[in-house]
C-alpha cells in the first residue's frame, strides 16, 4: 500500500574484477559540469531578464528599436562591444568563477583517477550502475558509467583541454551580453561529452552523442540574431541527424543480433558473429555513418566549416578538440566489432585518407583564418580515421590526443588574434573583417605570446620533430606503410576486390601528400598572419596589444603540451623515433601499453581469424619521408609565399586562376549538395505536400471523416441536454446494467 | 456484533434514496446534498465491513470525508458564483455549455 | 441486544430523514433533515465500533459541511421564496423506479457478503486494532504509515479546494 | 520512570454503572442549571461593581433570588410569534441552541475518582474514549440554533446576526481545534481524565508550557461563546440583539441559558485542559488516574480527596467565569472584518507555526530520550517562551492590532504621496506620464 521510494544506491557490478582500484567519485566528474550548467543557467535567465527589462526601458526612452541590436549582436561587434560601464553585474561575474571552477575540479578528479589506475593492472573495465534506465522486456539499459583506460584518457582530454578553453573563454567572452548563457552551454556541452565518453552502453553514449549535438547547435548559433549563424547551427544539426540515423540503426542491429547494448556484453558476444559476415559489416558501416556525421568526414563534413560561425573558443573545444573526435572514439570503442569487419575497416581508412587530402586542398586557399583551421581539423580527423581504419587504434587515439593539444592551441591563438583585431577595429569603428588573413600581417610584433604558441603548434601539426604531431602523425603514416608491406592483420583483407596491402599503400601516399599540404597551408597561415607588413590599418595599429592572462595562460599550457605531448608514446622499436626514447614519459610506448586492455578484444579477433603475420619491422625511410614532407611544406610556403606582397581584401582578389577558384569555392561541394540533395528534396516535398497531403489525406480526412464526425457529433449532441439530472439518470441506468449483469452472472 | 447485512442494506437504501433525489430535484444545492447522502451511504458500507476486512475501510472513510469537505467548499463557491449571474440555483440555468 | 435495538432505531431515523431530505421543498428543511441523517449515521458508526469516524462525521459533516450549506442557502436567500424544483411526474416515476431497481440489485449483491465474510472467519479486526492503539491511533497508525501518500495528496487537495473556493467566490476575479 | 502503585478498587457492575450514571446526570444537570441562573446574577453584580453601582439587591438577601424572579417572569410573559416567521424552525431554534450546551458537560471530569463499596466511580458522566473530540463536535453544533433562529425570524437583523454567527463560529472552531492539538500531542490521548493525568505527570499545568495555545484557545472560546468582544451576532447597537431579536419569554430565555451554559462549559474545559483540571497544585496526593476496569494508577483514592479536588476544580472554573465577565465589561466590540482577519490571518498561521514547532520539540525530546516530567515541561516552556516573544514582536508591527484605523491612515498616506508625485511629474514635464 505504501509507495516506497526505490532506493538508488550505487551497485558495484564489476567490483570483484576491479581488484584494488576503486574509481574516485566517478559520478561527480560527470555531475560537476551539470551543476555548473545549472548555476550558470540560472544566472543566464536572470541576466536575460535584466537585459530584457533594460532593453524595454531603453527602447521606450529612445523610442526606437535601436536597443534590440545592442543586446543580440554578432561576433563582429559583441566581443568587445558592451560599454565599459565599470559595474559588472553578478550574473557576469559568477560564471567566470563557476564555469572554469567546475571544470578544474572535474579535471582534478580525473587526474586522481588516473593516478589510482596507474597503480593497478586493470584488465576489465569498471562499470558503475546508478539506476535502471530502460527496463523493457529483454531490453535492459542501465544508467551506468564505464571507466577504463580509453574513457579515462578521453575524460582527461575533455576536462583538461576543456578547463583551459573555459578559462580562455572568461577573457574572450566576458564582455558579451550573453556571457552567462554561453558558459551554461559550454558546461552543458562538457557534461554531455563526459556522458558520451564515460557511458557504459551504446544508448548512454547516444544520450551524450545527441547532447553534444544539441550543445554544438546552441553554440554555433550563439549569436542567433544573425541569420547566417542560425543557419550554420541548423546545418550542423541536420547533417548530424543523418549520422545519428546510422548510429541508431547500428544500435538496433546490435541489439537484435547480440541481445545487449552494454559494452561489456556486446564485446563479449561479438566474436559469436560471422567473421567478415554481412551482419557485422552492416553494423560497422552504420556505426561509421554515425562517426562520419559527428566527425565531419566525406561526405558529411560540410557542416564543420560553417560551424566556425560560433565563438572561437567553441570552435576550439567542440569543433577541434573534443566533440568531432567522438567518431574516432566510437570506432576505437567498438574496435572489437570493427576487427570483425575488415572490409568496413578498410572503408573507414580509405574515407579518412581521402578526407585528409581533400580537406587539405581546400585549406590551401582559404582567407578566413578560422576556415583554414576548420579544414585542417577535417583533414586531421581524416588522419585519425585512416589510423583506426587500418587497425592502428592506438595511433588514432594518440593523434586524437596530440591533435587536441595543438589544434586547441591554434584555435585559441586565432581567437586571440581575432580578439586583438576586434578590439582594435572596435576602437576605430572599422568594419573590416577581423578574421580575414589579408587584414592581418606582421602581428608577431604586437602579439608575441600568441605568435610563439601558435608557431609551436604549427610545428606540431606540420609534424616537425620533436613536437607532438611528429610522433602521432608519423605513427599513422608509418602504420600505413607497414600495412602496405603486408604486416598488419588488415593487409590480408580486401575491399572491392583489391587487397588490403594495396589499399594501405594508396592510403600512405594520400596521407603523405596530405601531410605535405598541411605543412604548407599552416605555413601560409603563419606567414600571412604574423609576418610581413601589417595590413590592419594605420589607426587600428595603435590599438593592437597582447591579450590578458586568462587567454594567454591556456595558450602557453597548450603550447607546452603540443611540445611534449608526443613523448607519451615513443616506440623504441621504430627507427629514428627511438632517438627520442630517453625523453619518453612512462617508459617505452606508454600509450600502447596503457590502452592495450581496451583493444585486446580486437587483437583476439584477429588472432583467431587471420593468418599469422610476419614480425613487424619498421623501415626508417617512411619516417624520414614524413619528416621531410613536413619540413618541406613549411619551407616551400616560406619560399613561395610573399607576405610582403599581399594586400588588403580590396587589393587582393580571393583567387586567381581556375584551380584557385575551385579550391577557394571548396570544390563546389556545397553547391553540389544543393543540386543533388537539397533541391530534389524540396521538389519532392512540394509534390508530396500538394498531391499526397493536401489532395489525398486532407481530402479523406476533411471530406469523409471530418464531415462524418461532424454529422455524428451534431446528432449525438442532442443527447447532451445540459440537465444534470438527465446525466445522473443515464449514469444510474449504466450502474443498473453493470450490477444487473453481475447479478445475472 | 451488529448484523452486517442490516447495515449494508441500510447503506443500499440510503444510496437509492440519494440517487432518486439526484434525478428528481432541480435545485443545485439540494442535488449537492443528495450526492453527500450517497457518499455517506458508501461510507456506511465501508464502516460496516471494516470489522471483517480490517481498519483500512475506516481510513478510506476518513479520506472520503476530507474530500467531501473540499468538494463542498468548491461546489458551494461555484453555486454562489453561478447565482450571481443567474439569480437562481436552478440547474436549468446552467446548461449553456452543452454542444 | 440493547445495541441492536439502538441500531434499528437509528436506521429508521436515517431512512426517514433521508427521505425527508429528498422530498422537502424548502432547502433549509432539506438541509436540517440531512443533518438528522448524518446524526443517525454517526450513531450507527459508533454502534459499529467506529468511534472516531462517528465523531468525525459529526464534527465535519454536521458541524462544518452542513453549516456551510445552510449558510449558503441563507446567504442566497433561497429558503424564503423557494421555487418548486421537482421535475415532472414522468421523471418522478422514473427516478423512483430506477432507485427501486438499484436498491433491489444492491441488496441482491451485498446480501451474499455476510456469509462470505463470516465463513472467512468473523474476527473483529477493528476491535483488535483499537485495543492496541486506542480509538484514534487505530486509524492514525495505518493512515500515517500505509496511507501516507494518499494523506499528503488529500492535504494538497484541501489546499487546492481552499484556494479554488476563495477565487471562485471572489466578486471580481 | 518510577513504578506507579496501582490500587484495585473494583469495577462497578452494569446496574451499578447505570445507577451511578443516573445520579451523576441528575446532579450535574441540576447544578448546571442553578449555576447558570446564578451566573446571570453574578454578571449583573460584576457589571454593577465595575460601573460603580449596586446591581440587583431587592429580591432576596443581596438580590440572591433575582434569577428566580427572572425565570418566573420569562415563563409567564406572552410569547410573540412573528407572522412571517417559519413556525417550525422558529420554535426549533432555541432547542437546537440549548441542547449542545447541556450535552457537553457529560465528558468533563469534575473531581478525582471516588472509591465506593460497590466499585470505583469516575467523576465524569460519560468517560468517553473520544472525550475532547466529543466536546469539539458538540460545541460546533451550537451554531445551528443561532443560524436557524436568525433565518426563521424573517427579519433582516436576525438574518444578519445568524450569518455572522455562522461564519464566526466556523472560523474560530478551526483555531479552537488547532490550539487543542498541542495539548493532545503532549498527552497522546483524547480522553479528558488522561489530560488531567498528563498535567499531573508533567508537574506543570499546560497553561505554562503551552501558553500560546492557551492564549489562542481562550480567545477562540470567547468567539465561540459569542461573548464580548466577539458578540457580533447579537450586537445590540447595530443588529438590535441579532438573531434573537424576535424571540421573547421562555424561548429567549433558552438562548440566554445556552449562552451562559456555554460560558460554563468553556470555563470548565479551559480549567481541565490548561489549568490541571481538578488537580491541586504542589500536592502529589491527588495524582491519580482511574481506569475503565476499576483500578486506579497513582495515589490512593479517597472520598475526602474527591471533595477537595472538586473544590479545586470549582475555583479554577470560577476564575475563568469571572474573567469572562470582567472582559465583557472592559473591552469594546470588534468590527466584523477585524474578527475574520484575526481568525484567519493571524491566529490560523500563528497556530500552524506553533503546532509545528511544538510537535517538533516533542519529537526531539522523545528522540533524545528525555523522560516525561518536569525537565520535559521546562524545555517546552522555554521553546514556548521564545515563540511567544517572537509572536508579540510580530504583533507589535502594527499590522493587525492597530486595526483598521491605522491601515486606512497608511493607505491614505500612500495615496497622498502618489498624488504628489504624479502632480509633480506632470508639472515638471508638461506632458501626461503614461497613456
Amino acid at each position: 500500500m505504501i509507495l516506497r521510494v526505490q532506493q538508488t544506491a550505487e551497485t558495484v557490478v564489476a567490483e570483484a574484477q576491479a581488484g584494488a582500484f576503486e574509481p574516485i567519485l566517478l559520478g561527480l566528474i560527470v555531475l560537476l559540469p551539470l551543476i555548473g550548467f545549472a548555476i550558470n543557467g540560472v544566472a543566464a535567465i536572470l541576466a536575460a531578464r535584466t537585459a530584457e527589462r533594460r532593453r524595454w526601458s531603453s527602447s521606450s526612452h529612445h523610442g526606437g528599436s535601436e536597443g534590440e541590436a545592442d543586446e543580440y549582436s554578432n561576433e563582429t561587434h559583441s566581443v568587445m562591444d558592451a560599454e565599459p560601464t565599470g559595474v559588472v553585474p553578478w550574473t557576469h561575474r559568477l560564471p567566470s568563477l563557476v564555469a572554469p571552477g567546475v571544470m578544474l575540479l572535474a579535471f582534478a578528479l580525473a587526474v586522481a583517477n588516473l593516478f589510482g589506475m596507474m597503480g593497478v593492472e586493470l584488465e576489465e573495465p569498471i562499470v558503475r550502475t546508478y539506476w535502471s534506465w530502460i527496463p523493457v522486456g529483454e531490453l535492459q539499459v542501465e544508467a551506468a558509467l564505464q571507466l577504463d583506460q580509453l574513457s579515462l584518457l578521453m575524460t582527461l582530454v575533455v576536462t583538461g583541454v576543456g578547463a583551459l578553453i573555459h578559462l580562455f573563454s572568461v577573457g574572450y567572452m566576458s564582455h558579451d551580453p550573453g556571457y552567462p548563457r554561453y558558459m551554461a552551454y559550454l558546461n552543458l556541452f562538457v557534461f554531455f561529452m563526459l556522458v558520451l565518453v564515460l557511458g557504459a552502453s551504446f544508448p548512454v553514449m547516444f544520450v551524450g552523442w545527441e547532447g553534444v549535438g544539441l550543445c554544438s547547435y546552441l553554440l554555433i548559433g550563439f549569436w542567433f540574431s544573425e541569420k547566417a549563424n542560425a543557419d550554420a547551427g541548423k546545418k550542423a544539426f541536420i547533417v548530424n541527424r543523418i549520422g545519428d540515423f546510422g548510429f541508431l540503426i547500428a544500435m538496433l542491429l546490435i541489439f537484435v543480433d547480440l541481445g545487449a547494448l552494454g559494452y561489456v556484453e556486446v564485446f563479449e558476444r561479438a566474436p559469436q558473429l560471422d567473421y567478415a559476415g554481412p551482419v557485422v559489416t552492416a553494423i560497422c558501416l552504420f556505426l561509421f555513418l554515425g562517426a562520419v556525421g559527428k566527425s565531419a568526414q566525406i561526405p558529411l563534413y560540410v557542416w564543420l566549416p560553417d560551424a566556425m560561425a560560433g565563438p572561437t573558443p567553441v570552435s576550439a573545444l567542440i569543433h577541434a578538440a573534443t566533440m568531432v573526435t567522438a567518431g574516432v572514439y566510437l570506432v576505437v570503442r567498438a574496435s572489437t566489432l570493427f576487427a570483425m569487419a575488415p572490409a568496413a575497416s578498410l572503408l573507414v581508412a580509405l574515407v579518412g585518407a581521402v578526407t585528409a587530402l581533400f580537406a587539405a586542398t581546400i585549406g590551401l586557399k582559404q582567407w578566413d583564418i578560422k576556415k583554414v583551421l576548420a579544414y585542417s581539423t577535417i583533414s586531421q580527423l581524416g588522419f585519425m580515421f585512416a589510423a583506426v581504419g587500418m587497425g592502428a587504434y592506438v595511433a588514432g587515439v594518440f593523434h586524437l590526443m596530440t591533435h587536441a593539444f595543438f589544434k586547441a592551441c591554434l584555435f585559441l591563438g586565432s581567437g586571440a588574434v581575432i580578439h586583438a583585431l576586434h578590439e582594435a577595429m572596435h576602437a576605430t569603428h572599422s568594419h573590416a573583417d577581423a578574421q580575414d588573413m589579408r587584414n592581418m600581417g606582421g602581428l608577431r610584433r604586437y602579439l608575441p605570446i600568441t605568435f610563439a604558441t601558435m608557431a609551436i603548434a604549427t610545428l606540431a601539426i606540420a609534424g616537425v620533430a620533436p613536437f607532438a604531431g611528429f610522433f602521432s602523425k608519423d605513427e599513422i603514416v608509418g602504420a600505413a606503410w607497414i600495412g602496405s608491406a603486408g604486416e598488419l592483420p588488415l593487409s590480408q583483407a580486401s575491399l572491392f576486390g583489391v587487397g588490403g596491402g594495396t589499399w594501405m599503400g594508396m592510403i600512405a601516399i594520400l596521407l603523405s601528400i596530405a601531410a605535405f599540404l598541411t605543412a604548407f597551408y599552416m605555413g601560409r597561415l603563419m606567414l600571412y598572419t604574423f609576418f610581413g607588413p601589417n595590413r590592419t590599418g594605420e589607426a587600428e595599429r595603435q590599438h593592437l596589444h597582447e591579450v590578458g592572462w586568462t587567454m594567454s595562460v591556456p595558450l602557453i599550457v597548450l603550447a607546452v603540451m603540443s611540445t611534449i605531448g608526443g613523448f607519451f608514446n615513443v616506440d623504441s622499436l621504430v627507427p629514428i623515433v627511438n632517438l627520442f626514447s630517453p625523453f619518453a614519459f612512462g617508459g617505452d610506448a606508454a600509450l600502447h601499453n596503457w590502452l592495450h586492455p581496451v583493444i585486446i578484444g580486437a587483437e583476439e579477433v584477429w588472432a583467431s581469424n587471420t593468418a599469422a603475420i610476419p614480425e613487424v619491422h619498421h623501415a626508417s625511410w617512411p619516417i624520414l619521408l614524413a619528416i621531410l614532407v613536413g619540413v618541406a611544406g613549411l619551407v616551400l610556403a616560406a619560399v613561395v609565399l610573399k607576405p610582403q606582397l599581399l594586400g588588403t581584401p580590396e587589393e587582393t582578389p580571393a583567387y586567381e586562376g581556375n584551380l584557385e577558384k575551385v579550391l577557394y569555392n571548396k570544390w563546389y561541394v556545397d553547391e553540389l549538395y544543393q543540386r543533388i540533395v537539397v533541391r530534389p528534396v524540396w521538389g519532392l516535398s512540394r509534390a508530396f505536400y500538394s498531391v499526397v497531403d493536401r489532395g489525398t489525406i486532407d481530402g479523406i480526412i476533411d471530406g469523409v471523416l471530418g464531415r462524418g464526425a461532424m454529422l455524428l457529433g451534431l446528432s449525438a449532441g442532442r443527447v447532451q441536454t445540459g440537465q444534470v439530472n438527465t446525466y445522473a439518470f443515464i449514469i444510474i441506468v449504466g450502474v443498473i446494467v453493470v450490477l444487473g449483469s453481475i447479478v445475472v452472472m | 456484533m451488529l448484523p452486517l447485512n442490516a447495515a449494508l442494506f441500510l447503506s443500499a437504501i440510503l444510496f437509492a434514496i440519494g440517487t432518486a433525489g439526484v434525478v428528481v430535484r432541480r435545485n443545485a444545492i439540494i442535488l449537492f446534498m443528495c450526492i453527500e447522502l450517497m457518499l455517506n451511504a458508501a461510507n456506511l458500507a465501508f464502516v460496516a465491513l471494516s470489522p471483517y476486512a480490517g481498519i483500512d475501510g475506516q481510513v478510506i472513510v476518513f479520506f472520503v470525508i476530507a474530500v467531501a469537505a473540499a468538494e463542498a467548499a468548491v461546489g458551494l463557491a461555484i453555486i454562489i458564483a453561478v447565482f450571481r449571474h443567474a439569480e437562481s440555483v436552478d440547474i436549468r440555468n446552467f446548461s449553456l455549455l452543452r454542444w | 441486544m440493547l445495541s441492536q435495538i439502538l441500531f434499528y432505531f437509528f436506521a429508521g431515523v436515517a431512512i426517514v430523514s433521508a427521505l425527508m431530505t429528498v422530498t422537502r421543498r424548502n432547502p433549509v428543511a432539506s438541509a436540517l433533515w440531512l443533518v438528522g441523517t448524518f446524526f443517525a449515521l454517526a450513531a450507527i458508526y459508533t454502534l459499529l465500533g467506529a468511534f472516531f469516524i462517528g465523531i468525525i462525521q459529526i464534527l465535519v459533516y454536521a458541524g462544518a459541511i452542513m453549516v456551510l450549506f445552510l449558510f449558503v442557502i441563507m446567504l442566497l436567500n433561497l429558503g424564503n421564496d423557494f421555487e418548486p424544483d421537482f421535475r415532472g411526474t414522468v421523471w418522478k416515476v422514473m427516478a423512483a423506479g430506477s432507485a427501486l431497481v438499484l436498491l433491489a440489485l444492491l441488496v441482491r449483491v451485498v446480501g451474499g457478503t455476510e456469509s462470505l465474510l463470516v465463513a472467512t472467519g468473523g474476527v473483529d479486526l477493528v476491535a483488535a486494532q483499537v485495543a492496541e492503539y486506542g480509538v484514534v491511533g487505530a486509524i492514525g497508525v495505518p493512515m500515517f504509515l500505509d496511507y501516507v501518500v494518499p494523506l499528503q495528496v488529500t492535504g494538497l487537495l484541501l489546499l487546492v479546494a481552499v484556494v479554488g473556493a476563495v477565487v471562485l467566490a471572489k466578486r471580481d476575479v | 520512570m518510577e513504578l506507579e502503585p496501582v490500587y484495585q478498587v473494583g469495577q462497578l457492575s452494569t446496574t451499578g454503572f447505570l445507577i451511578a450514571s443516573v445520579i451523576k446526570v441528575l446532579i450535574v444537570f441540576l447544578v448546571v442549571l442553578v449555576t447558570v441562573a446564578m451566573l446571570t446574577l453574578l454578571e449583573r453584580k460584576i457589571s454593577a461593581w465595575m460601573q460603580d453601582r449596586l446591581g440587583p439587591n431587592r429580591v432576596g438577601p443581596g438580590g440572591l433570588a433575582q434569577p428566580v424572579a427572572d425565570g418566573l417572569k420569562n415563563i409567564l410573559k406572552e410569547e410573540s410569534n412573528p407572522g412571517q416567521a417559519h413556525r417550525v424552525f422558529f420554535v426549533l431554534a432555541p432547542m437546537l441552541a440549548i441542547t449542545p450546551a447541556m450535552v457537553t458537560f457529560a465528558v468533563i471530569p469534575l473531581a478525582s475518582p471516588l472509591p465506593t463499596p460497590w466499585g470505583l466511580v469516575e467523576m465524569v458522566i460519560a468517560d468517553m474514549p473520544i472525550g475532547v473530540l466529543f466536546l469539539l463536535a458538540f460545541s460546533s453544533l451550537g451554531v445551528y440554533g443561532i443560524v436557524i433562529a436568525g433565518w426563521a425570524s424573517s427579519n433582516k437583523y436576525a438574518l444578519l446576526g445568524g450569518l455572522r454567527a455562522g461564519a464566526q463560529m466556523i472560523s474560530y472552531e478551526i483555531a479552537l481545534g488547532m490550539s487543542l492539538l498541542s495539548v493532545l500531542f503532549l498527552v497522546g490521548n483524547v480522553r479528558l481524565p488522561e489530560v488531567v493525568w498528563g498535567q499531573q505527570q508533567l508537574g506543570l499545568w499546560f497553561a505554562i508550557p503551552l501558553s500560546i495555545s492557551f492564549l489562542f484557545f481562550w480567545v477562540s472560546a470567547f468567539a465561540e461563546t459569542n461573548r464580548l468582544p466577539f458578540d457580533l451576532p447579537e450586537a445590540e447597537s447595530e443588529l438590535i440583539t441579532g438573531y434573537h431579536t424576535e424571540y421573547s419569554s421562555m424561548k429567549f430565555s433558552m438562548f440566554f441559558i445556552a449562552e451562559y451554559a456555554h460560558v460554563l462549559t468553556v470555563s470548565m474545559l479551559m480549567a481541565t485542559l490548561f489549568l490541571g483540571g481538578w488537580d491541586i497544585p504542589f500536592w502529589s496526593g491527588d495524582n491519580m488516574l482511574g481506569m475503565a476496569d476499576g483500578t486506579v494508577v497513582g495515589a490512593a483514592p479517597a472520598v475526602w480527596k474527591t471533595l477537595l479536588t472538586l473544590l479545586a476544580f470549582v475555583v479554577k472554573t470560577g476564575f475563568f467565569i469571572v474573567m469572562f465577565m470582567l472582559i465583557r465589561w472592559t473591552l469594546p466590540r470588534f468590527r466584523y472584518d477585524q474578527v475574520m482577519d484575526l481568525g484567519w490571518k493571524l491566529m490560523l498561521p500563528a497556530l500552524l507555526t506553533v503546532v509545528t514547532v511544538t510537535a517538533g520539540t516533542i519529537l526531539a525530546l522523545d528522540s533524545a530520550g528525555v523522560a516525561y516530567g518536569l525537565v520535559y515541561g521546562l524545555v517546552l516552556t522555554a521553546v514556548n517562551a521564545v515563540m511567544l516573544g517572537i509572536f508579540l514582536l510580530v504583533l507589535d508591527r502594527g499590522r493587525v492590532l492597530s486595526g483598521g484605523y491605522a491601515r486606512q491612515e497608511k493607505r491614505a498616506h500612500a495615496r497622498a504621496v502618489a498624488r504628489f508625485h504624479r502632480e509633480e511629474f506632470e508639472v515638471g514635464h508638461g506632458a501626461p506620464a503614461e497613456g
